[in-house]
């Protein structure tokens, strides 16, 4: 497709090959930000876990493993049909990469619809932190129901901002959809289909350790 | 003034190129909705002005009020947002973005060969983000500012004070992945777009610095950003997170907030380094001594700076040993920062110095990132830190790093390549005269306040004891010629866009691909792709032809 | 670089080693598996458990998934460089928590 | 305005002189270098200044030996200052044994002190000349900052945690007590005055006024009041630890770990009790956080501190003796 191959290039780049390295590259300079963007979570939840390390137990047992645990398995099945997107796109199969496109986002919205699930257990047990907040549910009270908060706290902001992320995937990746449904990614250019899989992936390996951090507190 | 009106273009004089990039094309929206980076380049240095001086109008509020010692001008509530202003706009709106996004932007993709940066629309992007961060500043000004000083320290910013946190917060995290997606630029352009034969050790320093630079952006500006957002969470929705009586700890606050925020001291300084090792060789006319040792250094600033950021905290209550691993840790900067003002010194010898302003200015950046590297000695310095941090020597200290330093450097690389941006020339004399007020200025300004901190006069007071009058009116008058000295270069600058001498495409001469285009140059930067045969600093050969059509 | 097309065996086998990963980290942390104390350090088991096998998991995801193993050296180190800061990070505020605690009167 | 134009500030404490040594090695060394890197610049500026416009002078690559030479030297130079610092700082943070000891709360925009004896002062601190004064401090509301120049010590006082700092003022006279922590909008007036006072004086200082409660008794009575006593009675029979040589020692907690029972460890255990079970209890303490203002907190613990444990029997695993 040599047609297809000239409308891709950009003008400042000298080659496609050049073009690819940089999308590459620049994806994984954006993860690498992300990294630590979490990191400051990952970084406060260290501090506050080992110094509250029973509170946080007990406060955590109050999330839903199984929930916890099945999102998970979702959201490998969802990195491993974004991969077989990523493989169908560089091997040009349109009805394949627009298959197992749709595929990884019905997964991200079923991890979302689980997600809303426990959200609104905890907004029921008055778990939100915030001047509603009670650690009635979790039979804490004075400090530890404080730390307890903290861990909540902590709880609502890594998930929420890991949702946040799935939910701005989301949309990029039906974006994807419709082009790969154009025939617009190929073994020439599938560069937009791979980065947005590096991005969902980078996504669910925030989840591997969400879920021990947070549901799995011994 | 010194220079000619443009009434008549004698033959032989030079001429502007008949198309460049600042007559591609005409209309707001070939600005606003431009991928070009010399245009983003410029759209920076109109916002980034319009920041200094609002940042330094709020100086010049400090310094009228801090003449006498009982608060007469303001009233206190007003004197802590206008420090809390100063600093907000100024690091966070001038002294971050500035050489790199102004300088750095302009000048990456013409001194390695390349046609623009990687990511064009993410560069207007990062512009974009930068406005709507400095929009949210704007407006945190207009609903009655904000007083928790920049540095946001909990729990005084997220229980206690009652003025705009959250819109002064967003702001900066926008405008904090702004400076994110710069850096993602730089590093992805500096690897993946250099022209042929272009090797890492033939860059020109200035390349270097902005590399080490951007890692810093891209290392550490994610977790001030994540920081910021925790702090609004506990003042909107009230999360617990630092809140002491949630069992919430301040002083992780401060471990987060100056993991980024010491590095970013880097991000102002590196730039700056970067710009003044082109400046010195340009006017020496000479190989830049020592460059790998410049270069290296630049990654070990930025690498080493990422391990030091306790000093802010050693009367903090911070563990007294973690203390002693964080001093040490300071000291080791001093090296690579040492190495850099010994090599620019050592490139003058046998050089042939001449003094035009930009050299000017890299030589009172010298002098003045001398004194204000030494001066962190003092502050690295545990048992000594304890008296001086937090007062008018930490004040000094890091005006003379981020002002003395940074703006010198920004304003010498501004002059340098003001005729490659503009294609015109700037009245020397009246240049020279600005560099030397500016200099003169800055001392009588800063100086005293060394005295002053080690006297014992806390930082961010509005009222102070009477002993402390005179230093405290020197410094203001110090003040008065800085800001003159300021609008000088502001008010030739402007003039030299219309009237200023045309420029040859390479007036100086330096080395260096961007001097080897027009001024200013075509949008596509070169007509051909250049090839690199030798490294950057070889003059000891008449200067290359410019590669034009 | 990303022209290398992984087979899809690879990435069923790696999905599969995620799903069993994550069944054992939820079976390991119903177990109480004690704190054991070598060399003065006391050694919580589960958390160290459920950490390294965390990593293992991300580890195959960057690696496969994300084909960093078939990616030039350049995209490794970036992905090395940011997990090492994310350790300075982590470790360096942590070292002030740790030893806050400790005496400024050495034994002396 | 120029009546009192000092250029150093005045040396009033045991640590001033040492910190000022510091201090002028310091200037010295930045004296040395900027006068000599000014003076070399100006010397090549001069010397290698451009006589004729197409003038090409010769390389110079670099020298490794010259690199290795300023690398050497400045590493040396903080090397030395680092140990200066450090040992400075390691005094600063350990306090005489004898010394006095006053309890610092400070609040948006006061310093609120108490002496042992039961003193109360605001904004001003009385204390002997030649003797140690330890202080302990702590906030009610940000974080503040006790700064005071001429002893040239300062520490943050954080609310939730206890900081320390001492001094042994050598000089009398009257001294700026600064808040050098932002704290907002009278952050610059929350200032005041040390007292350094001659012994006797300070003394008489001492019995003037009335006779004021000291820390101890009103912890008693704070004990008594706020139940405490119902549970950790002294007879191990309690629901809580036994508290009788508590203050000080070593205590086993529930996690296995030990930790030894300072001012902090007593204050989180009443504003914090479930954070660290001793080994054997149940966490059935309420918490005292907002129920005890800092100052009856410093009270409690120093009640505690006075109960010493001659008494305490193997039995007790509150006592601590592993």
């Amino acid at each position: 497709m040599p047609d297809a191959h000239a409308s891709v290039l950009q003008h400042h780049f000298e080659t496609l090959q050049q073009q690819k390295e940089s999308s590459s590259l620049g994806m994984w300079v954006f993860i690498a930000q992300e990294v630590l963007f979490f990191g400051g979570l990952f970084a406060t939840y260290t501090v506050y876990r080992a110094m509250y390390h029973d509170a946080f137990a007990a406060a955590s047992h109050h999330l839903n493993v199984t929930l916890g645990a099945a999102n998970t398995a979702v959201l490998i099945c969802s990195s491993l049909t974004m991969a077989m997107a990523v493989h169908a796109a560089a091997l040009g199969r349109r009805k394949q990469i627009v298959a197992w496109l749709l595929s990884t986002v019905l997964l991200g919205a079923i991890f979302l619809g689980v997600k809303v699930v426990e959200y609104r257990e905890k907004w029921e047990l008055h778990l939100i932190p915030g001047p509603s907040f009670s650690a009635h549910a979790l039979h804490l009270e004075g400090d530890a129901a404080s730390h307890a908060q903290i861990y909540y706290s902590l709880y609502f902001a890594m998930t929420g901002l890991h949702a946040l992320h799935m939910i701005i995937g989301i949309p990029i990746i039906l974006g994807l959809a419709v082009f790969a449904w154009k025939g617009r990614y190929g073994p020439e250019w599938s560069t937009p289909v791979e980065m947005t899989g590096l991005y969902w992936h980078f996504v669910d390996i925030v989840w591997i350790f969400l879920f021990p951090f947070l549901y799995l507190i011994h | 003034m010194t220079t000619a009106t443009p009434a008549t273009v004698l033959p032989g004089e030079p001429q502007l190129p008949k198309k460049h990039f600042l007559n591609a094309d005409y209309g707001v929206w070939s600005w606003l909705l431009t991928r070009d980076h010399k245009r983003i380049a410029l759209l920076y240095l109109a916002s980034v002005t319009l920041m200094f001086f609002l940042g330094g109008a709020y100086a010049v509020l400090i310094r009228l009020e801090l003449i006498t010692p009982p608060g007469d001008l303001v009233s206190s509530e007003t004197y802590n947002k206008l420090f809390t202003l100063h600093g907000v706009v100024m690091v966070f709106f001038f002294l971050i973005p500035a050489i790199p996004a102004v300088l750095g932007n302009f000048l990456i993709p013409l001194m390695i060969g390349a046609r623009d940066l990687a990511f064009p629309r993410i560069n207007l992007l990062s512009w974009y983000l930068y406005v709507i961060g400095a929009a949210f500043t704007f407006w945190t000004i207009v609903r009655g500012g904000l007083d928790t000083g920049w540095t946001f320290y909990t729990p005084y910013s997220t229980v206690f004070s009652n003025t705009n946190v959250i819109s002064a917060a967003l702001g900066i995290f926008i405008a904090g992945f702004s400076s994110i997606l710069t850096g993602l630029n730089f590093i992805v352009t500096i690897h993946k777009m250099r022209a042929p034969g272009l090797t890492w050790f033939r860059l020109p320093l200035f390349v270097w610095a902005h590399y080490a630079t951007s890692l810093i952006q891209i290392l550490g500006t994610p977790v001030v950003a994540v920081t910021i957002l925790l702090v609004a969470l506990e003042r909107v929705f009230h999360f617990g997170f630092f809140d002491p009586n949630r069992g919430g700890d301040p002083i992780l606050f401060q471990h987060l907030f100056w993991f980024y925020s010491h590095p970013a001291v880097y991000i102002m300084i590196l730039p700056a380094m970067g710009v003044i090792s082109e400046l010195v060789t340009c006017f020496s006319r000479k190989r830049i001594f020592g460059y790998s040792f410049i270069a290296m250094s630049s990654l070990a600033i930025a690498v080493l700076g990422f391990l030091v950021w306790g000093h802010h905290m050693f009367v903090s209550g911070q563990s007294v040993y973690a203390g002693m691993v964080f001093s040490a840790l300071s000291f080791l900067v001093a090296i690579p920062s040492a190495i850099k003002v010994f090599n620019w010194t050592a490139t003058l010898f046998r050089g042939s110095v001449s003094y035009e302003t930009p050299m000017l200015y890299a030589l009172g950046f010298i002098g003045l990132f001398t004194i204000g590297g030494l001066t962190g000695l003092f502050l690295a310095a545990l048992g000594l830190d304890i008296h001086v941090t937090d007062t008018y020597f930490v004040v000094a200290h890091f005006h003379y790093i981020m002002v003395g330093s940074t703006v010198m450097a920004y304003l010498g690389g501004l002059h340098f390549w003001w005729p490659k941006i503009t294609g015109r020339l700037y009245p020397e004399w009246w240049a020279r005269v600005s560099a030397v007020v500016i200099f003169v200025g800055f001392n009588l300004t800063f100086f005293p306040q060394f005295v002053l901190g080690y006297l014992g006069m806390p930082r961010r007071y509005h009222f102070y004891p009477e002993e402390f009058q005179v230093l405290n009116v020197m410094s203001s008058a110090g003040a008065s010629i800085l800001g003159v000295g300021y609008l000088i270069p502001m008010v030739y600058l402007a003039w030299s866009m219309r009237y200023g001498k045309i420029a040859t495409p390479n007036p100086w001469p330096a080395t260096g691909l961007e001097w080897r285009t027009s001024s200013p140059p075509p949008t596509e930067n070169f007509r051909e792709t250049p090839e690199i045969d030798v490294e950057v600093y070889d003059y000891t050969v008449p200067p290359k032809e410019p590669f034009l059509a | 670089m990303s022209e290398h097309v992984v087979p899809i065996r690879t990435y069923v086998g790696v999905f599969l080693a995620l799903l069993v990963l994550t069944c054992a980290t939820v079976a390991v942390a119903r177990l109480d598996l004690g704190e054991p104390e070598v060399a003065g350090l006391r050694l919580p088991l589960n958390v160290i458990v459920a950490i390294t096998i965390a990593c293992a998991k991300a580890l195959l995801v960057i690696l496969f998934f994300m084909h960093v193993k078939y990616s030039g050296r350049l995209v490794q180190l970036v992905v090395a460089s940011s997990f090492v800061w994310l350790f300075i990070l982590i470790a360096i505020t942590m070292s002030d928590y740790v030893s806050r605690g400790w005496s400024i009167h050495p034994g002396i | 305005m120029w009546s009192g134009f000092p250029l150093f500030p005045e040396q009033a404490s045991s640590l001033a002189s040492s910190v000022d040594g510091l201090y002028l090695f310091l200037v010295g060394v930045t004296a040395v270098f900027s006068l000599g890197i000014a003076g070399t610049i100006l010397y090549f500026a001069v010397r290698y200044r451009r006589r004729h416009p197409d003038e090409r002078p010769g390389e110079i690559h670099g020298s490794l030996l010259l690199e290795l030479i300023w690398s050497i030297i400045p590493l040396c130079i903080v090397a030395v200052v680092f140990v200066w610092g450090a040992t400075l700082f390691f005094s600063m943070n350990r306090a005489p044994d004898d010394a006095i000891e006053v309890h610092v709360v400070g609040k948006q925009w006061m310093w609120k002190l108490q002496h042992t004896t039961g003193q109360r002062e605001i904004n001003q601190l009385h204390v002997p000349v030649g003797r140690p004064v330890r202080l302990t401090l702590t906030s009610e509301d940000v974080i503040h900052s006790f700064f005071v120049p001429a002893f040239r010590i300062k520490k943050d006082a954080v609310p939730g945690r206890y900081n320390m700092t001492w001094f042994r003022a050598t000089k009398t006279g009257t001294y700026h007590l600064f808040c050098a922590e932002y704290c907002g909008t009278e952050h610059s007036r929350m200032i005041g005055q040390i007292v350094v006072m001659e012994p006797d004086d300070y003394q008489t200082w001492l019995q003037g006024g009335p006779a004021p409660v000291s820390p101890v008794a009103a912890g008693q009575k704070l004990f008594t009041e706020l139940n405490c006593v119902t549970c950790h009675r002294s007879d191990s029979q309690g629901r809580g630890p036994v508290l009788d040589g508590v203050a000080g020692s070593s205590v086993r907690l529930q996690s296995g770990d030990v930790v030894a029972a300072d001012d902090a460890y007593l204050r989180e255990s009443i504003v914090s009790p479930s954070a660290k079970i001793v080994e054997g209890y149940q966490p059935i303490m309420p918490t005292y956080q907002g129920q005890v203002s800092e100052e009856a907190l410093f009270q409690l613990i120093a009640y505690i501190q006075t109960l010493k444990g001659p008494q305490a029997t193997p039995a007790q695993p509150g006592g601590g003796q592993p």
